[in-house]
């Protein structure tokens, strides 16, 4: 009989949840008060580190906004969803915010929660700004679906005319990590890049996410001659495989993209990861930053004992400027009539840089920043700017 | 009345209880395979898995009708069940289970390295095809085939073979062949669930169906009651929504899930309704109810 | 006549123990024959070799006629041969009538297709399944009892349902390995009455069993088995005086000839 | 020549790097098969042991600046109780009722903890000092690091003292009586609930320790390491015959080895797989295992 009690009681915490939980999201917001943004991603779980640093950039932009007297004279408002990481729960997160009636969703970095967002936002006519989804597929899902990132398709050539005509690599392995979508299309994109100026690609390995045991493929790599490893992957395995290298003699460095970026990086692979290459969007680089973006990292710093934003924040902090502008250009917070100046976005300056979209809303970036791991610090390199 | 009207009309409701119908599907057809028959799967959502790309491609390449594509989902997905029954079935228990679990793994493995499926890209772009009414009706559908099942001749065959496999086999019940029906049948149900949940999120990955979603519907399963139909029912709706019902908790919220998990098992180690007969509940309590009338 | 049941030489190997050693007997039809022989014997293994849970290494078994060595259990149960276990082996969560009903399973057909679609036929059958476990039911007495869990039951009581179930798939041969385990005297005499009766429906009973007083007053043909090999057989009267069979027993269990 | 010198130079340096693998696999193998052996329970929660003791390494090293071996100690002994804790806690209230349910208590506390911390510690993968510097040694043309060598020492080391244990003490000669046969061992007087924590507090310090020596060798530990590896080292366990402690070492080098070589034959896209088609082709021709006892039906 003991037991029962307990469970009724189980039974009953449950039940008082979902009331308490309905209520929140049922309270009837007249449209006239604020405009709401949402935020879509991952507070907890896996990729709980983007979904932050995301938010924290959309939390610096409101601010900004509503300190300068909000949006077509209401107050802006961030409404969260948080779906810990896990795909299912991120569509019904979705559509929970567009009943939150939000003028536009942002947010998720990762490509895979992108893509299931982007549906159910384009069937409600409802803008999606991915902060970071550089996969491929992404803005085709419908016309709703926008991103605010450096693509690879735009960067990675870029780079690779550097790493030709500066740095004179002839020969390269290329190390893709499967399973990783990130990684897969990325290595799609150098290498016919490589193939253009001229860059042999002596072997390719594969790894896996989160596998830490690099051995078998850095001996196979030992076997070669080359200048250099592209690494298409993640900085967790970037580390781990530049340390196996170190540990077989090998004395490489590697150059991959913003997925490589991250303090972890340097914190793992200590002096393996030296003299490693990054390219990316966005940079702490207060020597050659305009006023924008300089403000945008010493208030940053200030907010978050003197850390450095890093692309996540930033893309975050543009997500929202970008929609505000347009929803500021159409004087209407309805996605279907903003949409169109949005559109037509054209050298719009944010902290990240220049954004254009182009004909396919694809996003158009200037320039790539160029990092190199220096003294367990990311130093610029060069910045490149991207003409075309 | 109108907070009902008002309940219903709102599409995120809609959407959590129709991923919620989705997933009981899918735990149904678990329920069969390891509450009704006694074998352990800790690989249910591979045949997920394999109905949901099946019907998905079918969908995007073929153009094939829906209906047809829901189906065939089910059926190549009850296909690889009997693929996998005839060898494994033969292994009890514990070994099932983890050669079942092995197998869940391989199939993610494959449909990450094979190209037609998008490898991990995952399926972007499938037309949306499965609403509330249709799920709710296959749910329907599915515990009527379950009963159905459960009170005939084959479904006592299958009883039997959990009960006591040895005297089953000598009560002329052809084990190893009922075992694999058994098998093809849940792997079907889970199957036709893959399959509307492609159609509902409208993007797939490899990493939708691994083994932690495997161990979901099993915790559905045994957590209602394992063999017990409305068990299933209870254990999927509380389990399927207990995140929804979390929210409020924030980070804190799969810590309470994972707390939940081990003081529900302790507390009732059958599951929720497990070795509960709800007709002679409801008869009890018809009775007791006369009486104070009287 | 030609025998119900016929063994050959039939010999099987556990590891190095050799459990049953070119056993050969027959069972004639109609008649109610025991296999007797001290604890690990191999009696039950001959049981468990007759209805295909072991393969035998050698040697074959003929049921009429036709060749059964090494077919599945649940072949051997279609052809007409039924069993109880040492061990009771019910389905103990589920009621009296449902393990009984299930013992009627060779009875159908109906599988998956009938299960879901319950055509006429289907429902005919489950009420000729029905009609022959409430009959079972009725042989052993337990009529009236239907809806109370296998688990539940007495001792006795497990091993009459035991017999009902083995009675439900409508056999011809029926194996009872020491049906009489764990009874009292007056549940051991209905018993008897039981196989006798089960015997007069003309159904051949094959028993295994300590009880040498039970054995020698119901049987009508006795084999003795000593350490894998069988060393007598014949009417209860020929065994008792076969030397062979007193020194088996000799030191080990004392026979006991009382025959009340 | 020349080719075939190579490849059987590369065939014999990924062989002592499958084994390195391997004797990590073991250790954690070990806790898998002893509780299995005992209870026939899998601990799913086992894999979760392993990453705390990789972070309470990481934590000694970093906050307390201890010497590594210290580290390794000191991992051993919180893994120790939180083992004996969660059997209290999720395992022992369920002895006796169905085979499932301390499977589903099982994964709840692993749930829990990864949960518990990625709250502590945060989601991503932390670095993991180097403690033992990149010193190579050459056997032939083989490379060893010292790393390698610390490894392979202390797994034989950990595995010698444990099958001192199990062999010579009491308490070990109690475990082996328990898993025999569960109730005889209870009616000669052997306090089971006893032996079986010590089981689990045995099986969690090798993981505990494993988790170290992992975190050292590959240089990073997250929240959700021990997921995969939990489970490959389970079937490290099934693979070598489940309750038997040599099956367990040997199933851990045979997986890690297998896994080396398959991504050095190309096979690294497989690499998750490799493992669970082993696993299933030895089953079904060796229903229990490469030294598992052979299973008699019992009628």
């Amino acid at each position: 009989m003991k037991r029962k009690w307990y469970l009724f009681l189980l039974v009953a915490l449950m039940s008082a949840a979902l009331v308490v939980s309905g209520c929140g999201s049922n309270e009837k917001t007249t449209a006239g008060d604020t405009i709401k943004i949402g935020f879509l991603g991952g507070k907890t779980g896996n990729h709980a580190h983007y979904g932050i640093e995301t938010l924290k950039g959309m939390q610096m932009a409101v601010e900004d906004i509503n300190n300068a007297g909000g949006l077509l004279g209401k107050k802006v408002e961030i409404v969260e969803g948080d779906h810990g990481s896990n795909s299912s729960e991120a569509a019904s997160v979705t559509q929970k915010l567009i009943t939150q009636k939000v003028a536009a969703v942002i947010g998720d970095p990762t490509t895979g929660i992108t893509k299931l967002a982007a549906p159910i936002c384009q069937s409600n006519k409802v803008v999606l700004m991915s902060a970071g989804a550089v996969g491929t597929g992404v803005v085709e899902l419908g016309d709703y679906i926008f991103r605010d990132c450096l693509l690879d398709a735009v960067a990675a050539p870029v780079v690779t005319k550097y790493l030709a005509e500066d740095l004179k690599w002839k020969k390269v392995a290329l190390v893709t990590t499967t399973g990783l979508p990130y990684s897969e299309s990325l290595t799609s994109i150098f290498k016919p890049a490589l193939d253009k100026y001229g860059i042999e690609i002596v072997t390719e390995q594969n790894i896996m996410e989160k596998d830490n045991n690099f051995s078998a493929q850095v001996t196979a790599l030992a076997q070669k001659q080359f200048d250099g490893v592209i690494f298409t992957g993640y900085y967790n395995e970037g580390a781990l495989f530049m340390k196996e290298m170190r540990k077989q003699g090998l004395q490489q460095v590697m150059a991959g993209g913003d997925g490589l970026l991250g303090k972890e990086l340097y914190e793992i692979g200590e002096e393996a990861v030296e003299g490693s290459m990054v390219y990316t969007g966005f940079a702490v680089d207060t020597n050659n930053a305009v006023e924008k973006t300089k403000d945008f990292i010493e208030k940053y710093q200030a907010k978050n004992n003197n850390a450095q934003p890093d692309m996540f924040s930033a893309q975050g902090y543009d997500a929202v400027m970008l929609i505000a502008d347009a929803i500021k250009a159409a004087e209407s917070a309805d996605p279907t009539v903003y949409r169109e100046k949005l559109v037509q976005t054209k050298d719009w300056k944010g902290v990240t840089g220049t954004i254009s979209f182009d004909a396919n809303r694809e996003p158009i970036k200037s320039p790539v920043y160029l990092l190199e791991v220096k003294d367990k610090q990311f130093a610029v390199k060069t910045v490149i700017p991207v003409t075309d | 009345m109108e907070a009902i009207f008002d309940f219903f009309s709102n599409p995120y409701y809609i959407q959590i209880l129709t991923i919620t119908g989705v997933y009981l599907i899918a735990a149904l057809g678990l329920n069969l395979i390891t509450g009704i028959t006694g074998q352990f799967s800790f690989g249910h959502a591979a045949f997920m898995s394999i109905g949901a790309y099946t019907s998905s491609l079918l969908t995007l390449y073929l153009h094939t009708p829906f209906f047809l594509n829901l189906l065939l989902g089910g059926i190549i997905a009850a296909l690889f069940g009997v693929l996998l029954g005839f060898p494994s079935l033969r292994l009890t228990g514990d070994y099932l289970g983890i050669t079942t679990l092995g197998f869940g793994e391989i199939v993610r493995v494959v449909f990450i390295n094979t190209k037609i499926t998008g490898g991990a890209f995952g399926l972007a772009g499938i037309p949306r095809e499965t609403n509330i009414i249709l799920v709710y009706l296959i749910v329907v559908l599915t515990i009527i085939s379950l009963y159905l099942i459960k009170n005939s001749r084959f479904g006592r065959g299958l009883v039997a073979i959990r009960e006591d496999e040895i005297a089953a086999e000598a009560m002329g019940i052809n084990t190893l062949f009922y075992k694999v029906e058994a098998f093809a049948v849940g792997s079907f149900f889970a199957g036709i669930s893959g399959a509307l949940y492609a159609h509902l999120i409208q993007y797939i990955s490899p990493g939708d169906f691994g083994f932690s979603r495997s161990f979901e519907i099993l915790n559905f399963v045994v957590i209602g009651g394992l063999g017990s139909i409305p068990g299933t029912v209870v254990g999927t709706a509380i389990l399927a929504l207990a995140p929804e019902f979390l929210r409020f908790v924030q980070e804190y919220r799969m810590l309470i899930y994972g707390a939940l998990m081990v003081l529900m098992m302790t507390f009732r180690p059958r599951g929720l309704l497990g070795g509960v007969d709800l007709f002679q509940v409801w008869r009890n309590f018809r009775h007791k109810g006369l009486r104070e009338k009287i | 006549m030609s025998p119900l049941l016929e063994m050959k030489n039939v010999t099987i190997h556990f590891g190095g123990l050799t459990a049953v050693n070119g056993v050969s007997m027959t069972i004639e039809e109609r008649q109610i024959s025991a296999l007797i022989g001290p604890n690990g014997a191999g009696k039950s293994t001959i049981f468990n070799i007759i209805t295909g849970i072991y393969a035998p290494n050698g040697g074959h078994i003929y049921y009429r006629q036709e060749e059964i060595t090494g077919k599945k259990p649940h072949q051997i149960t279609g052809r007409g041969i039924a069993r109880t276990f040492q061990n009771i082996r019910l389905f103990g969560e589920l009621s009296v009538l449902e393990n009984v009903k299930i013992g009627g399973h060779c009875k159908g057909r109906a599988g998956l297709f009938g299960a879901l679609t319950r055509l006429p036929g289907v429902q005919k059958e489950e009420r000729l399944i029905m009609e022959k476990a409430r009959a079972a039911l009725a042989v052993v007495d337990l009529t009236g009892r239907e809806k109370e869990l296998a688990r539940n039951l007495s001792y006795g009581d497990q091993r009459r349902l035991e017999i009902a179930r083995a009675l439900a798939s409508g056999p011809q041969l029926l194996l009872l390995d020491e049906p009489a385990a764990g009874m009292n005297t007056l549940e051991k005499q209905t018993l008897m009455q039981t196989v006798q009766h089960i015997r007069d429906l003309g159904i051949t009973v094959m028993l295994v069993e300590h009880d040498m007083s039970f054995v020698m007053n119901l049987s009508d043909h006795v084999d003795v088995l000593d350490y894998g090999r069988k060393i007598a057989s014949g009417t209860p009267f020929e065994v008792q005086q076969n030397p062979a069979v007193i020194e088996a027993y000799l030191g080990k269990e004392p026979l006991d000839l009382e025959t009340d | 020549m020349e080719y075939l010198w190579n490849l059987g130079q590369l065939i014999a340096q990924q062989t002592v790097n499958g084994i390195t693998l391997g004797a990590t696999y073991a250790l954690i193998a070990l806790g898998y098969t002893m509780v299995y052996g005992i209870i026939q329970l899998i601990n799913f929660a086992h894999g979760e042991v392993y990453m705390i003791g990789a972070f309470v390494g990481l934590i000694m090293i970093t906050t307390y600046e201890v010497n590594f071996f210290v580290a390794l100690l000191v991992a051993a002994l919180v893994c120790a109780p939180l083992a004996m804790l969660i059997e209290r806690v999720a395992y022992r209230p369920l002895r006796g009722s169905m085979r499932l349910a301390p499977l589903i208590s099982a994964l709840g506390v692993s749930i829990f903890l990864q949960t518990l911390m990625t709250l502590i510690q945060g989601p991503n993968p932390q670095g993991f000092p180097k403690v033992i510097t990149d010193t190579v040694y050459l056997l032939g043309p083989i490379k060893f690091s010292l790393v390698q060598v610390i490894i392979l020492v202390i797994a034989a080391l950990l595995m010698v003292i444990l099958n001192l244990i199990v062999k010579y003490t009491r308490t070990g000669k109690a475990m082996r009586a328990t898993s025999q046969d569960y109730d005889t061992a209870r009616l000669m007087g052997i306090n089971v609930n006893r032996t079986i924590s010590f089981t689990f507090a045995l099986g969690a310090a090798l993981a505990g320790a494993g988790g170290v020596l992992v975190g050292m060798y590959y240089g990073s530990v997250h929240p959700f390491m021990g997921v995969t590896v939990g489970l490959k080292c389970f079937c490290a366990a099934v693979l070598g015959g489940i309750g038997s402690i040599p099956g367990a070492m040997l199933g851990g080098i045979f997986l890690g080895v297998a896994e080396v070589l398959g991504v050095a034959i190309g096979l690294g896209t497989y690499r998750d797989a490799i493992a669970f088609a082993l696993l299933i082709l030895v089953l079904l021709f060796r229903p229990t295992g490469l030294l598992g006892r052979p299973i008699q039906r019992k009628v």
